[in-house]
């Protein structure tokens, strides 16, 4: 193992439902993914407003993922369709600004789908990885 | 500030094992609010709770982080614990360092230090909770059912039966519905009127029950418990009250030649009319489109009969307001139009009839007294062609058909084949079919009687085309079997018409901000577990307007949406989940864009007078959220731009500084 | 005095940048100048002025006082200032000089502002004469004659020579280490340029606004004017005039929270906003003719009768051109002022 | 040169007081030179006569104005709005934000406004006088003896070299004749950038938004920006911010108006005329509503009064953001 | 089932733009078929066969050129498959396989009598003009 290998921060924000669900059963099941993501509850993917993924990557993060139910399996009905089209715009205009588009993402992961939120959570980490520290969003001032 | 314990729980190995539990409370002592930090096997465990509520009312504690399994698993738990020691239970925030950290993680290193982290965040969460009481509303204990069917009246029934007052709304001028214009029913073949008019007059002489005939609702406002309603009745042009349901005027009435939308039109009725014997309320109707009184002032024939003096030409629509602690929907449906299908010649012969005209055709009450004849000769058919799924699993073209299954249509055909083949055994039946779907009780049993008992020729294959040709109709339709095309002259043609939700539904659907499919039907609030609930909270579902359905299934919704109306009103407060959205009126500029975005409809708007800081008041529209209809999701918090709207128990502020814990 | 060609003037830049930084208008990517640090290939700007003020060379919009970092629960303070380094600003027009004096009274009197005065002690200043005043110029309602620019160097161009005269001891030092690229000089073109200035100045739109209404003393007649109301009618509340304006210098210090610690740091503050000044109970001016007449109080009363009858107003005409209502100070003293000012 | 005139609309507006249709006129008012002209608002034909001006420099967009305006106004207010002025106009009726009782909304055509960053780029400082002569502008300065003369076209704003409409969406009234929605090529910058690798957007936006001084010019003078108070300027939001304190919170404080507008923003160009840096911002909105116009269909905000807002509605079709790079790389 | 077939069986349906699979099976298709006692592979059974690579039959069938293009069969179908788009991309196969147009445009003319509708000539067109 190299020293000083880069690791990546990951934001998760998980809706209660489906996917905060869907990584307990990642839990239940003990698929790893890396420690670099950490998971924020909410209760719905549309709770994600675009505020927070900026402040995520102001404060360090590489990498926000938002997760909720699958489209149509809404535990509000229509919550996630509303997320949809929110970062649908959002990432567009960060990738029209410049700013990686690897960096963001949506996956629907339902609580059922534990090996999904792994391998999703996996090769997420490893895109960002590769990306490298995200230097397009950040404050100076929040790092050390 | 808030005083914080910080509780580490080992979960035997489960924790401990990848986790060093013993440093994560040592980090955590020294988090911004945190009084105490310290370890245990199971939290969960008596001592584990005893040991959290000793520490609470040790270190006057304001706010509790548990480090343990998922917030899914044990929140209740903890925030019982949390309760039973003098705290608010939503002063406990999980950090899931099992499922999420212990679990997923291999290295003991990476896993405290994930543990430590997520622990932080948790702290930076509790150390803006704020105690939250769950909200309390009335309820009002009445039931509005709007449709006067089966559905209708069996969930009126069923809620009045439980001692709570019930209103039908009804938008013809009798409740009945679909059924009463039926023969027999399937599959034991007792005769619809003989099952249901007993109901109907139960429903009548129910002091529980009102009925609102020849009524519409037009508004609806209000949430779970506490909805008010306005009820459009319809001028009938006779005193309800006062009418004996005699018949004199409909004897006298000049005006005899009215198409009777109960027989379908196959008959006519007077200008002033009852619908059919058994009509409740049994009153009379003036129909103010053929009435010569009404339209132009001569006549005044009923009113001059009228013994009691019912006849009141003046008569206006009248509004009903009344209040409602929940409401069924049970619109029911109707055959979709024939009209479209012009390979069945259904607008070009009158002898190609719906299969509800064919049920017409053989009721005792319908037009022909119950003989089967032809309705363009009034000869007995002797060839008869039932199609089956017609407009029905047709995704070709929407605006003909519809995708979906009518699932009631096998059933009636099989009833209508055979019960034919039983009266008049000269007959020759043929049913064309796609596949003959039975799933239900007796349902197969039933079909197969039809074929082997009864001779009634299914034949797998479809219809092609029907052409009147003289007096016969000329049926070309494919054998698939047989692979052959076969030619039948037939004398009479019935089709299995696909059925849909009534256009009254969709109107309906938006005032009560209840969803619905593509199709128009409504939505159930889950497909499996809430399926006679609507999403909107106090809105149920009873009979065909959730999806086609037979009468068994109807009734059986109907008494299953009725058990759950019953338990609403039962409760004589509502509690609600104190983990909504809350506007911030100051802020709120009235854009109307959280309304639009919530399922619930938990969002309205008023007016509210501001003093603004240079002494003026000043008039704005701001929402306000119901907090018993509001679910929690969070929706509105977002389309709000001015961040006016934001949600107990996942506060921005909140959130965001779980980001910056998290990001340190 | 010294002088050097036009076209030779990237060498006397040259010369200046290698002792001490120096900053120049230059122009931009919006092809608006902009106080550029020069290096080889950076080229003075022909505009008459720069979007932005110079006063961000003493008092930048945001500028960080010092650090607190947190640790558990122990926040140990940290010093963020550091000595800094002379440097030469080249280009400034009169009326922008003339705001330092402005800036001045107000930093580095009692208690001194040692931010602003650190900067202020290794700032040089080096003024250009104004060959072409613009419609929007009004510097002469308020004394400063543009033909006249003070500062440590004064700078005049002719049509392809420029002509430097130091003024101070650090005019003086910078101007010995420009002999190699520049020339003695008689002052007979500057003289000739001065009176081609003062002509154009007679014929600019402005040129007899007058300041007689206003200055100390004049806060009873003013403040409760009727026309406040329908001068503020338009503004939109916005910060601009105050963000482009030399002499603004008002001000809020923030916290930032950093997750390890705090940047206390100061940043321009607008009184045209609506939150300026907001305190516990609230802010003391409540509605927008309030903050917009306070503006135009403070540049015309207000300051003048806390400084000498100095108004804070050097008449550079970046609020003419910059607000996007076009409601500035000429139109407010013309009004309040009385037509007989115009 | 604008087809109807200063008289027309003077004798509109004094007819309108007059007979007490309205009780004041929101209008142009003249400024020190020819172009520096102030919304005002107007309660008599003198005032009107005296100070009233209707020329190419009339950009101003009304329709916010309507937000404070009506509150103070007991009665009607009679507002004069160009085409662009009134899609404007009917989104903010959309969102309640004014009591359309209390306006009379006069239509008027607009054939451009000129763009006097334009004009000074050509003829340098020192502008005397504009005269508008047909399809010129005539340039008096301090320094030429000779006017020089700007065709109108060269010198028009990029919103208008761009118009998207010359159509009235909304108005009580319409002075000339009405225009038509037009095939404009306003997405075309934005196409450009999106055209680009993503490191010279970067240094492309990098480079514009490190101008910014966050004099909130934009924000304030949008007419989509009203809310009572907006997250910015609000210490308890957690993204208050009072000055671009460097490169982030620079993009943070443009990307978040630009969503917050997104669906919202019609396009009038107010925030791009107004930024004292000149820093494109309406390249931003554009793009939001590109991409929306690819992914969900045209929308136009403020062409239909009550017309739902694309981020406040849904399809279940809806494209999946992972897949909206594709997208707009196959439509551009 | 040999893999030329399947081969056949997707450049038939890629040519044609039907998708079998949504097929019920209901025969109304055939039930419609004005041509029906002319082919020995009747359209229901066409679609079938397609759908299970069975073309030979079909390429080697005269039923093909039976069938008078009326699209009855697609108007009527309530799941949209177009089984006269099949019979019309297993022509084209037998064209292109012979190389050669069966009738020209031109070669119609000669046909043509008062008797004959107009639907045919419409309909010949379709089938033999490729």
């Amino acid at each position: 193992m190299q020293v000083n290998e880069y690791k990546p921060l990951i934001v998760a924000f998980c809706c209660n439902w489906c996917s905060y669900a869907g990584a307990d059963l990642a839990g239940n099941n003990r698929l790893n993914y890396p420690a670099e993501v950490k998971i924020i509850r909410v209760p719905c993917s549309c709770r994600v407003n675009p505020m927070f993924v900026l402040r995520a990557f102001q404060r360090g993060a590489d990498g926000v993922i938002i997760c909720g139910c699958h489209p149509g399996d809404c535990h509000y009905t229509s919550g996630n369709y509303f997320t949809r089209r929110r970062m649908a715009l959002l990432f567009s205009m960060l990738d029209y600004l410049g700013i990686e588009k690897e960096r963001t993402r949506v996956e629907w992961v339902s609580a059922a789908e534990g090996a999904k939120f792994a391998a999703t959570m996996n090769d997420f980490v490893e895109k960002v990885t590769a990306l490298g520290e995200n230097k397009r969003l950040e404050d100076l001032r929040c790092k050390k | 500030m808030q005083r914080i314990g910080v509780f580490v729980c080992w979960c035997g190995t489960n924790i401990a094992g990848t986790v060093d539990v013993k440093a994560v409370a040592e980090a955590l002592k020294n988090e911004p609010g945190v009084i105490v930090s310290t370890d245990y096997q199971y939290m969960c465990s008596q001592s584990g709770q005893q040991m959290i509520k000793d520490a609470i009312a040790e270190h006057k504690l304001t706010g509790i982080v548990v480090c343990s399994c998922s917030p899914r698993m044990h929140e209740t738990t903890f925030r019982k614990t949390a309760a039973s020691a003098g705290i608010n239970p939503y002063m406990v925030e999980i950090a899931n360092i099992r499922e999420q950290c212990s679990w997923v993680h291999k290295d003991m290193p990476i896993g405290t230090e994930k543990a430590i982290i997520l622990g932080k965040a948790a702290v930076a969460k509790v150390n803006l909770n704020a105690p939250l009481t769950p909200g309390e509303s009335p309820v009002t204990k009445r039931a509005l059912v709007i449709g006067g069917g089966i559905a209708g009246i069996q969930t009126a029934l069923d809620i009045a039966d439980a001692g709570f007052p019930v209103d039908i709304v009804e938008k013809k001028p009798t409740i009945g519905g679909k059924m009463a214009q039926l023969d027999k029913t399937f599959p034991t073949l007792d005769c619809a009127a003989c099952i249901l008019t007993p109901k109907m007059v139960d429903v009548a002489q129910n002091d529980k029950i009102r009925i609102f005939s020849y009524s519409e609702v037009t508004d609806v406002k209000g949430f779970v418990g506490n909805f008010d309603v306005t009820i459009r009745k319809h001028a009938r042009y006779v005193k309800e009250d006062v009418c004996t349901g005699c018949g004199a005027c409909i004897e006298k009435c000049p005006m005899k030649k009215v198409p009777n939308e109960f027989n379908l039109g196959m008959d006519n009725r007077t200008a002033i009319y009852i619908p059919f014997a058994q009509a409740t309320p049994k009153v009379a109707t003036i129909d103010p489109n053929y009435c010569n009184m009404l339209k132009n002032g001569k006549c005044g024939l009923c009113a001059k009969v009228c013994a009691a003096g019912a006849i009141d030409y003046t008569q206006k629509d009248e509004f009903i307001e009344e209040k409602y602690g929940a409401i069924v929907v049970a619109t029911g449906f109707n055959p979709i139009s024939m009209e479209k299908f012009d390979e069945y010649a259904y607008s070009q012969s009158k002898d190609v009839i719906t299969s509800l005209e064919f049920e017409r055709l053989t009721n005792a009450a319908g037009p022909t007294a119950g003989k089967l004849l032809r309705p363009s000769d009034g000869k007995h058919p002797h060839t008869i062609v039932f199609v089956q799924c017609v407009g029905s699993r047709c995704e070709a073209c929407a605006e003909k058909g519809k995708e979906y299954c009518s699932k009631i249509c096998c059933m009636y055909t099989a009833k209508h084949a055979m019960l034919t083949r039983d009266k008049y055994p000269d007959t020759d039946v043929y049913v064309f079919y796609i596949d003959v779907r039975t799933p239900g009780k007796n349902f197969d049993e039933f079909y197969r009687r039809a074929v082997e008992e009864y001779g009634v020729h299914y034949i797998k294959g479809m219809v092609g085309k029907v052409t009147p040709e003289g007096d016969k109709l000329k049926v070309q339709a494919s054998d698939l079997l047989l692979n052959k095309q076969l030619h039948i002259d037939a004398d009479l043609v019935v089709l299995a018409a696909a059925i849909e939700p009534d256009k009254s539904a969709r109107p309906l659907a938006t005032l009560l901000t209840a969803s619905m499919d593509t199709n128009d039907f409504f939505t159930e609030a889950h497909p499996k577990l809430r399926p006679v609930e609507s999403p909107t909270a106090g809105v149920f579902l009873s009979g065909a307007c959730q999806g086609p359905k037979d009468i068994p299934e109807t009734v059986s919704q109907a008494g299953a949406a009725a058990s759950k109306v019953i338990g609403l009103l039962a409760k004589d407060k509502l509690t609600g989940n104190p983990c909504v959205a809350h506007s911030d009126e100051m802020m709120c500029n009235g854009c109307s864009s959280c309304e639009r975005v919530c399922p619930y409809g938990a969002i309205t708007y008023n007016d509210k007078e501001f003093r603004m800081p240079d002494r003026t008041t000043l008039i704005r529209r701001v929402a306000s959220v119901n907090p018993a209809v509001c679910q929690g999701c969070g929706a509105c918090t977002v389309a709000c731009p001015s961040g006016a709207m934001d949600l107990h128990g996942f506060a921005s502020s909140q959130i965001m500084a779980e980001v910056d814990a998290i990001c340190k | 005095m010294r002088k050097c060609s036009l076209d030779t003037i990237n060498h006397v830049f040259a010369e200046i940048a290698a002792g001490s930084a120096l900053y120049l208008p230059a122009d931009g990517t919006d092809g608006k100048a902009v106080y550029t640090r020069w290096q080889e290939g950076v080229e003075w700007s022909r505009a008459l002025n720069t979007v932005r003020s110079p006063k961000d060379f003493f008092f930048p919009q945001t500028e960080n006082l010092m650090e607190f970092k947190t640790s558990g629960k122990n926040i140990e303070i940290i010093d963020t200032r550091d000595e800094g380094e002379d440097f030469v600003i080249f280009g400034v027009r009169a009326c922008d000089v003339k705001s330092f004096d402005i800036l001045d009274r107000v930093f580095l009197k009692e208690p001194i502002d040692s931010y602003y005065a650190s900067k202020r002690e290794h700032g040089i200043i080096i003024s250009v004469a104004c060959s072409r005043p613009s419609e929007t110029c009004f510097c002469k309602t308020f004394g400063i004659n543009p033909a006249e620019p003070a500062g440590d160097i004064s700078v005049w161009q002719s049509e392809n020579e420029l002509f430097w005269q130091a003024n101070t001891e650090k005019g003086e030092a910078v101007l010995n280490r420009l002999t190699s690229v520049t020339e003695e000089a008689d002052d007979s073109a500057v003289v000739a340029e001065k009176e081609k200035i003062g002509k154009i100045m007679d014929k600019l739109p402005l040129a007899g606004l007058k300041t007689d209404a206003f200055g100390a003393g004049k806060t009873m007649d003013l403040f409760e004017s009727p026309y406040w109301d329908s001068l503020s009618e338009a503004c939109l509340g916005c910060g601009t005039c105050t963000f482009v304006c030399p002499t603004c210098q008002c001000y809020d210090i923030k916290d930032f929270d950093t997750g390890s610690g705090v940047v206390r740091f100061r940043c321009w503050d607008s009184c045209m906003y609506s939150d300026f000044t907001r305190m516990s109970a609230g802010q003391p001016r409540l509605t927008q003719r309030e903050r917009f007449r306070q503006r135009f109080m403070h540049k015309l009363v207000y300051y003048p009768e806390n400084n000498d009858g100095m108004f804070s107003c050097v008449g550079c005409g970046r609020c003419l051109a910059k607000c996007p209502i076009s409601m500035n100070i000429v139109k407010v003293m013309k009004t309040i002022g009385g037509k007989e000012h115009e | 040169m604008q087809k109807i005139t200063r008289e027309q609309l003077i004798e509109k507006a004094s007819a309108l007081l007059a007979d007490g249709t309205v009780k004041q006129v929101l209008g142009w008012a003249k400024g020190e030179f020819d172009y520096d002209i102030t919304p005002a608002v107007f309660e008599s034909a003198e005032e009107l006569n005296a100070n009233f001006v209707w020329s190419d420099f009339c950009g101003a967009n009304f329709s916010k104005y309507l937000v404070s305006k009506t509150r103070k106004c007991d009665g009607k207010i009679l507002v004069f709005l160009k085409p662009c002025d009134t899609y404007s106009f009917n989104q903010l009726l959309t969102e309640h934000r004014f009591d359309r009782e209390k306006v009379y909304a006069v239509g008027i055509p607009c054939e451009g406004m000129a763009d006097i960053a334009k004009i000074k780029e050509i003829c340098a400082d020192g502008i005397a006088s504009i005269d508008c002569e047909g399809d010129a502008l005539k340039v008096h300065t301090l320094y030429d003896d000779e006017p020089v003369c700007v065709p109108a076209a060269d010198v028009l704003a990029e919103r208008c070299v761009n118009c998207k409409s010359k159509k009235h969406v909304a108005y009580d009234e319409l002075l000339g004749e009405e225009g038509e929605v037009l095939d404009s090529a306003r997405f075309d910058e934005v196409a450009k950038l999106e055209a680009m690798t993503p490191d010279e957007r970067f240094a492309f936006w990098q480079g514009e938004l490190s101008r910014c001084i966050r004099c909130n010019a934009c924000r304030n003078v949008c007419p989509a920006c009203t809310c009572e108070k907006c997250v910015f300027d609000n210490p308890n939001s957690g993204v208050e911010n009072k000055s671009p304190a460097n490169s982030f919170e620079e993009k943070m404080f443009h990307i978040i108006r630009a969503f917050h507008v997104a669906g919202r923003c019609t396009d009038c160009g107010e925030c791009s005329r107004v930024c004292p840096q000149h820093i494109p911002l309406h390249l931003l909105n554009r793009k939001f509503i590109k991409d929306i116009d690819n992914f969900y269909g045209e929308y136009q905000a403020g062409a239909e009064e009550g017309s739902r807002a694309p981020l406040v509605d849904y399809t279940t079709e809806d494209i999946e953001p992972g897949e909206v790079f594709d997208r707009r790389d196959t439509d551009a | 089932m040999s893999s030329k077939n399947e081969r056949l069986r997707d450049e038939i349906l890629k040519r044609s733009g039907v998708n079998p699979k949504k097929c019920m099976r209901c025969g109304k298709c055939s039930a419609t078929c004005p041509a029906y006692d002319e082919m020995e592979y009747h359209p229901h059974q066409f679609v079938s066969m397609v759908e299970n690579g069975d073309i030979e039959p079909l390429i080697n069938s005269k039923g093909i050129y039976r069938c008078l293009s009326c699209f009855a069969c697609v108007d009527r179908c309530p799941r949209g498959v177009e089984p006269a788009k099949l019979v019309e991309a297993v022509r084209l196969e037998v064209i292109r396989k012979q190389g050669a147009n069966h009738l020209t445009a031109d070669g119609v003319e000669a046909f043509l009598d008062g008797e004959i509708p107009q639907q045919a000539i419409v309909s010949a067109l379709r089938k033999y003009s490729k």
